[in-house]
């Protein structure tokens, strides 16, 4: 109890000091923007440390974040592995492909009117298909191994991505292209100079959502079958045998590839779309 | 296709159209009808909605009308368009955001195909022009509106059109900018021979540019006077205290308060 | 009545035929016990549940359950109510494998979650590495059902007698098209669907006597079952909440969990946990468990159910 | 007819696609059972056949072309074998049957709802929180993107056990997991839409020195409708989904993802199929029924 | 707090602000000193970015000056500003798309706790003023560019602040509404004796309608020169073709320039 009481303490006392942090002076700067969620973050990890061991959880219910932290040190290789098998083979190569194959899409569907009304609705719908349903499919189609992750994974991105830069293909406001007009301009310059610029906000929508589906898309497909490493693959044995730390272990490496795979999409957006008003700030 | 004077180079002829929306259909113009000489400057003015804009677009070929023929430097203005018959200046700026505001000028000649040093030689010569040469480099947003307005007026002079079209260019600047630009405006007209439809809010505007005014009066949109200016073509500013030009502003203001008595 | 909540590995099915039976047929309201049978699925792990506190008795293999009590959580196995296993792996007759040795270079669909060890330890006893390669066999996690092996992604799955083996017969084929391998001939073989329940509870009398209840009750069930055949698979059917089973497959696998559980009579065989364990242990480089296990079953319970 | 021509056409190109794919797909087991049934194959040995293209075996067995529509365990089921199934598991089985989808749909959907609830009410809360709270803000958001990266379904079945353990079961833990995943999309979109309203906007607030409960309800709030319809629309769906995953680890347990999970258990490839049509309805009609509710409420509000 | 003639009520001395940006700091106002009586019309004129908005920004509290003293009726502007001491007239109308044109007028009084009837009847009273009584019930969008104006104009009127800030109000209407409103405002500042604050760009505008025409320049942003009207409080329109009129126009124009002069 002593911990417990402990952990609701320690979780008060850094709400304080961020609220301190958050609303002083130094607000605005990369620190201090750095240093709250960071501060957060590790608050909730020591607070759960402290409720699992003050409300002694069972390890194979849920076990300690530094228990997880050993683990996760001591098992680099394997993490590592299973890493390059579901992030770099399955997730990253469908999220190439995935997003390759809506954006070429997209600039047929936005030349043509007739194909932007038919496919956009049953695109919706089949966008609506549950994972769950269509990975047994896929592995089923695609073999156990990587590519079939690459499938799901493209099935996953493909619309999101689609939706997202037909929309901003279509983002130009009328002056714009009225412009483009007044320049007897034909369809690829007005394509290239006007509509592909002003629809990058939108395709970087696209393609940060499409981030987290790709990498959660890859794991889960390897829990319908798979060979014998990759994160979704150690995952389920690993709950199997009860190695609970294990599981967290891999979810951490998901968490951090995830987000570093979020975050250098952000970056690149940062740079191409230097000049949208939601980055200028 | 050499510019002799006096040769008419947008002709309209009973020009109607009807905007068709989700209620009612929208009469923008009716039975207008227009001749522009070769060298013209003809300033456009009317009350909000009168259709003034919708009148310079049909010309660019950017409407169709409904009813009526338009002809530009012979062709239909669709031809026209395509032939790159005119520099355009929006009511807004309308600046790429992306692009510098170099890149903004060199945008229509990147689409017409110039070559780079020809590029870079007119870009170069449009934002003297408008002095902002310092700021070729920079993006829009980072140029105050009259700046920004300034850089769209040299992208529509950075190719060889010998029509310009400029819709209320002037509108979002403070006087003196607008006096010094106006100078200027007259300056290239008259040094270039361009032919000039522009359209302003601002009567003494109207009467300082032009060599024929166009008063126009809503619902449905049509032409109420057309005014021949007998000022000469070298005006100095201060031409505005003249009598003449008081009158001619008087008669504009009479046009345009009989427009307004309609409503 | 008592509550007791039972915990199985699977779906329901005639796997666990003896329980819904048990309950169904008022086996257990005959000894005051209240039973709640719930459900198990793929990533569903009972030890898990268990140690939770969401159930007070579960259904493990014995590898599963030794491995979970080396890494601190002490299970007890306090019935076996199935005496042979009914793990096989199926293969196909014209890949030419007639025997272990041929495996090396095949591909092997293994199920994992806990249903592995027994493959990897026959695996090591052989001296064949899992790691795929020339001399090793590559292995795949299996999915749910037996396509790899109609669609000839592996060269063999794994099979229960009762249940996968039958829908590779059900997909039209025929059985000297196929090689088996049933780990009980191998000498591989584990106990399978033992009873288990966490150490602590033990040393609490009331809750032993509700366990000893429970196992009677429950083994009253399973012998209803093994002599009631399509009865069993009925009453399985309809604790069904998926609609998904079939009453033919249902019954076949009641007949073929039948003789599984024929030998038993509920009291776990000492010389059968001690040949599992010894194989466990002899892992090669990799074993399931490290050191001999302590106080991982008692006959306590069976004990005194079966007076 | 603007809207339905190119619809239907799609559709039918996408109906025509899939019929053409069914025989490649099919063709290597099609083969098997044919020669097993007696009829000449031709490579006639099935490790050929696997290592044959299945256009090369198409062209050659050709006579097998109207079995590969027929199997009973396909790779790709035919459309109309799919249709089969759903009309044999809808219409023509009582709603209460276990053996009815509409049975299971609604068991789904029951979660479905539940956690959609859930889920956008705390979103909002969230939402309203990160808005007004520069801590929060700068706190939570970050590890919000991050919670996203976490695979649901490796943590379902523990908040299931979690749930479980403290007896908590049935709907409530799939609800849970159902709005694990819907709240996502309802943060980011409120988040956005709470701050819609730009600088002048608010300062018009300031100059009457409205309160922040009132710059709450007079503009935050319906400035933010728009963004949160759209984002209830993806909310919803990855509603469905959610409740769908939870249904998994539970194993053969009732409802859509229930049927999913037995039907490639036994290998009945067109029941996965007709749940997931089913579902993909599901979800459309869901996201359809949020499009009408934006309707009303935008014209509710506009009565204000 | 009975108003009493040529009492203070706005009183800026040697104010100051910077802002902080990102590259660096921008000297919005520099010293500047001005003080404002009860039932005063004072114009701001100056070119863009002189920080006409900035200083009226300031004086509803709306800013925080960073330097000098600014009291508004005696209290600082915050404080004013929370006493909800002023109406103010944005540059663009920026009317909620949601609420209909009594609905945004509605808005004010609301927040400031007025029972229903007391609204419904502020309401159609502003709505007559503006001229705008038929269309209550229409939705921004709905109405011109000119009439949504009209509908902010009437929103700072409905509830009862002695101050009336306007920046820019009439910028986006054509000559002939413009005169309209003028006149409109005019006759309401003589009813309601409100003291008046006031940014235009345009220089007849300010002089016809102000007791006091400030006159703003740039870089940093600073008042170059403060004129008193002499023009009697009763003001027709063709007031504007005075002598006195063209003199103090003049004036205003001589004054703008050397602002510009500067760059
Ligand atoms: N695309 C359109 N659809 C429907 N009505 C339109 C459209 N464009 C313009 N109108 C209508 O046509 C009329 C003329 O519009 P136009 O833009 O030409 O006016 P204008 O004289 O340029 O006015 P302003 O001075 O405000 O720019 C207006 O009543 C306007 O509402
Ligand atoms: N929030 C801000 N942050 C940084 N600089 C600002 C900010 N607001 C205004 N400025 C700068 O302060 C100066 C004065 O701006 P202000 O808006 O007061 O000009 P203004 O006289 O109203 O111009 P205009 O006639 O164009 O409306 C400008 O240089 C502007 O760029
Ligand atoms: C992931 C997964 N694990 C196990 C099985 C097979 N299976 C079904 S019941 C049973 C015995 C357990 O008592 C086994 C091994 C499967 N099909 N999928
Ligand atoms: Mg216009
Ligand atoms: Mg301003």
């Amino acid at each position: 109890m002593m911990l417990v009481a402990l952990a609701l303490l320690i979780w008060i006392a850094m709400w304080v000091l961020n609220v301190r942090l958050a609303t002083g002076e130094n607000a605005n700067t990369r620190t201090i923007g750095l240093l709250v969620p960071a501060i957060f973050g590790l608050t909730i990890l020591v607070v759960w440390e402290l409720l699992v061991r003050g409300l002694a959880v069972p390890l194979v219910i849920l076990p300690a974040p530094s228990h997880v932290l050993s683990t996760f040190l001591s098992e680099l290789p394997t993490l590592w592995l299973d890493l390059q098998q579901t992030f770099l083979k399955g997730a990253l190569s469908g999220y190439i492909i995935g997003c390759g194959a809506a954006f070429l899409t997209a600039i047929l569907v936005d030349r043509y009117d007739f194909l932007k009304r038919g496919l956009l609705p049953v695109g919706n719908f089949v966008a609506a298909l549950p994972i769950v349903g269509t990975a047994p499919i896929l592995v089923m189609w695609f073999g156990f191994d990587w590519q079939s992750k690459a499938a799901v994974v493209v099935v996953m991105v493909f619309f999101p991505m689609l939706v997202n830069t037909v929309a901003g293909l279509q983002e130009t406001t009328a002056m714009q292209r009225d412009l483009m007009r007044t320049y007897g301009a034909g369809y690829w310059p007005s394509l290239t100079k006007l509509r592909l610029p002003a629809a990058m906000p939108f395709i970087f929508n696209g393609l940060k959502i499409s981030t987290t589906l790709a990498l959660i898309g890859a794991i889960v497909a390897e829990f319908f079958g798979s060979p014998t490493m990759g994160m979704g693959f150690r995952i389920s044995t690993s709950v199997g045998q009860l190695a609970l730390d294990m599981v967290w272990a891999e979810i951490v490496v998901a968490a951090l590839a995830g987000s570093a795979f979020y975050g250098v999409v952000a970056l690149v957006e940062k740079s191409v779309t230097f000049w949208h008003p939601s980055q200028r700030k | 296709m050499a510019p002799n004077a006096n040769s008419i180079v947008i002709s309209a002829n009973a020009l109607d159209l009807t905007f068709q929306t989700a209620d009612a259909p929208v009469h923008a113009l009716k039975d207008v009808s227009l001749d522009i000489s070769q060298g013209d400057f003809v300033s456009f003015i009317g009350p909000s909605g009168c259709g003034k804009t919708t009148f310079l677009r049909c010309i660019a070929g950017l409407e169709t009308p409904t009813g009526g023929t338009l002809t530009v430097n012979g062709m239909t203005a669709d031809e026209a368009r395509r032939a790159r018959a005119y520099g355009y200046v929006f009511q807004a700026a309308g600046l790429y955001p992306w692009r510098t505001i170099a890149g903004n000028i060199k945008l229509p000649l990147e689409i017409m195909g110039y070559s780079r040093a020809e590029q870079n030689d007119r870009v170069a010569r449009v934002l003297d022009l408008v002095e902002l040469s310092d700021f070729g480099a920079k993006f829009p947003w980072q140029l105050s509106g009259g700046m920004q307005q300034r850089a769209s007026i040299a992208r529509a002079l950075a190719f060889d059109a010998d029509i310009l079209l400029m819709d209320e260019p002037f509108g979002a600047l403070d006087e003196i900018v607008r006096d010094h630009l106006n100078e200027q405006l007259l300056a290239l007209w008259a040094r270039t021979n361009k032919t000039i439809a522009f359209v302003t809010h601002s009567i003494p505007e109207a009467v300082y540019l032009s060599t024929k005014i166009v008063v126009m009066s809503p619902r449905p949109g049509r032409i109420t006077d057309v005014i021949e200016s007998p000022l000469p073509k070298e005006r100095p500013l201060d031409i505005r205290d003249s009598p003449e030009f008081i009158e001619i502003a008087h008669r504009v203001r009479e046009g345009l308060r009989a427009g307004h008595e309609d409503d | 009545a008592d509550e007791v909540k039972l915990q199985l590995k699977w779906v329901t099915q005639a796997q666990f035929a003896g329980y819904y039976v048990a309950k169904d047929k008022g086996f257990y309201d005959e000894e005051n016990l209240d039973v709640e049978v719930m459900a198990g699925g793929p990533d569903i792990a009972p030890a898990q549940v268990l140690a939770g506190g969401g159930a007070d008795v579960m259904l493990d293999w014995l590898p599963s359950a030794l491995s979970a009590r080396e890494k601190g959580l002490p299970l007890v196995n306090i019935a076996q109510p199935f005496k042979t296993s009914g793990l096989m792996l199926t293969c196909w007759k014209d890949t030419g494998i007639t025997g272990p040795q041929d495996f090396k270079g095949r591909t092997i669909g293994v199920w994992f979650f806990g249903n592995e060890y027994p493959f990897l330890s026959w695996m090591s006893q052989e001296g064949i590495s899992t790691d795929g390669g020339e001399d090793g066999v590559t292995v795949l996690k299996q999915g749910f059902n037996v396509d790899p092996l109609l669609q000839r992604q592996a060269d063999c799955i794994s099979t229960m007698t009762y249940n996968e083996f039958g829908q590779v017969l059900d997909a039209g084929v025929s059985e000297d098209e196929l090689v088996t391998f049933k780990y009980e001939d191998q000498g591989v073989a584990t106990q399978e669907d033992g009873i288990y329940v966490l150490e602590d509870n033990l040393k609490d009398p009331a809750f032993k006597d509700k366990m000893v209840r429970f196992v009677r009750a429950s083994m009253k069930g399973w012998k209803y079952a093994e002599e009631n055949p399509d009865e069993a698979a009925d009453i399985v059917l309809e604790n069904d909440e998926s609609g998904a089973q079939t009453e033919a497959h249902q019954r076949r696998m009641m007949r073929e969990i039948a003789k599984l559980t024929a030998g038993s009579n509920g009291a776990l065989d000492e010389a059968d946990y001690e040949r599992t364990v010894a194989t466990l242990l002899a892992g090669g480089s990799d074993p399931v468990i490290t050191k001999t296990p302590e106080g991982a079953w008692t006959a306590e319970i069976t004990d005194e159910a079966l007076k | 007819m603007h809207k339905v021509v190119p619809v239907l056409t799609v559709v039918a190109a996408m109906f025509a696609l899939w019929y053409a794919a069914v025989p490649f797909m099919n063709v290597k087991e099609t083969l098997t059972g044919l020669e097993r049934a007696g009829a000449v194959v031709t490579p006639d040995n099935p490790i050929e056949r696997r290592d044959a293209s299945s256009f090369g075996l198409v062209f050659r067995n050709s006579f097998a072309i109207p079995a590969t529509y027929a199997q009973d365990r396909p790779r790709l089921p035919a459309p109309h074998q799919v249709a089969q199934d759903l009309w044999e598991t809808t219409a023509l089985k009582k709603v209460s049957s276990k053996r009815s989808l509409v049975y299971h749909g609604w068991i789904t959907l029951s979660a479905t709802l539940l956690g959609f609830a859930i889920g956008t009410a705390a979103g909002i809360l969230l939402a309203v929180g990160i808005v007004h709270n520069r801590a929060m803000d700068m706190s939570v958001m970050p590890w919000a993107i991050a919670s996203q990266t976490i695979p649901i379904l490796a943590i379902a079945p523990m908040i299931i056990v979690v749930l479980n353990s403290i007896g908590v079961q049935g709907l409530i833990p799939k609800a849970i997991i159902s709005a694990y995943l819907s709240f996502f999309p309802v943060v980011v979109g409120m988040v956005k839409g709470l701050r819609a309203p730009d600088a002048m906007q608010l300062d018009l607030l300031k100059t009457y020195n409205a309160s922040q409960n009132q710059g709450f309800w007079k503009l935050r709030l319906p400035a933010s409708m728009p963004y949160l319809f759209a984002s209830l629309k993806i909310g919803v769906a990855a509603a469905l989904v959610g409740a769908i995953v939870a249904e998994l680890p539970a194993g053969g347990a009732r409802g859509l993802g229930g049927r999913m999970l037995t039907g490639s258990y036994y290998g009945q490839m067109v029941q996965i199929w007709s749940a997931l049509v089913f579902a993909a309805v599901l979800a459309a009609a869901l996201v359809l029924l949020i499009g009408f509710a934006q309707k009303l409420t935008l014209k509710r509000m506009d009565l204000s």
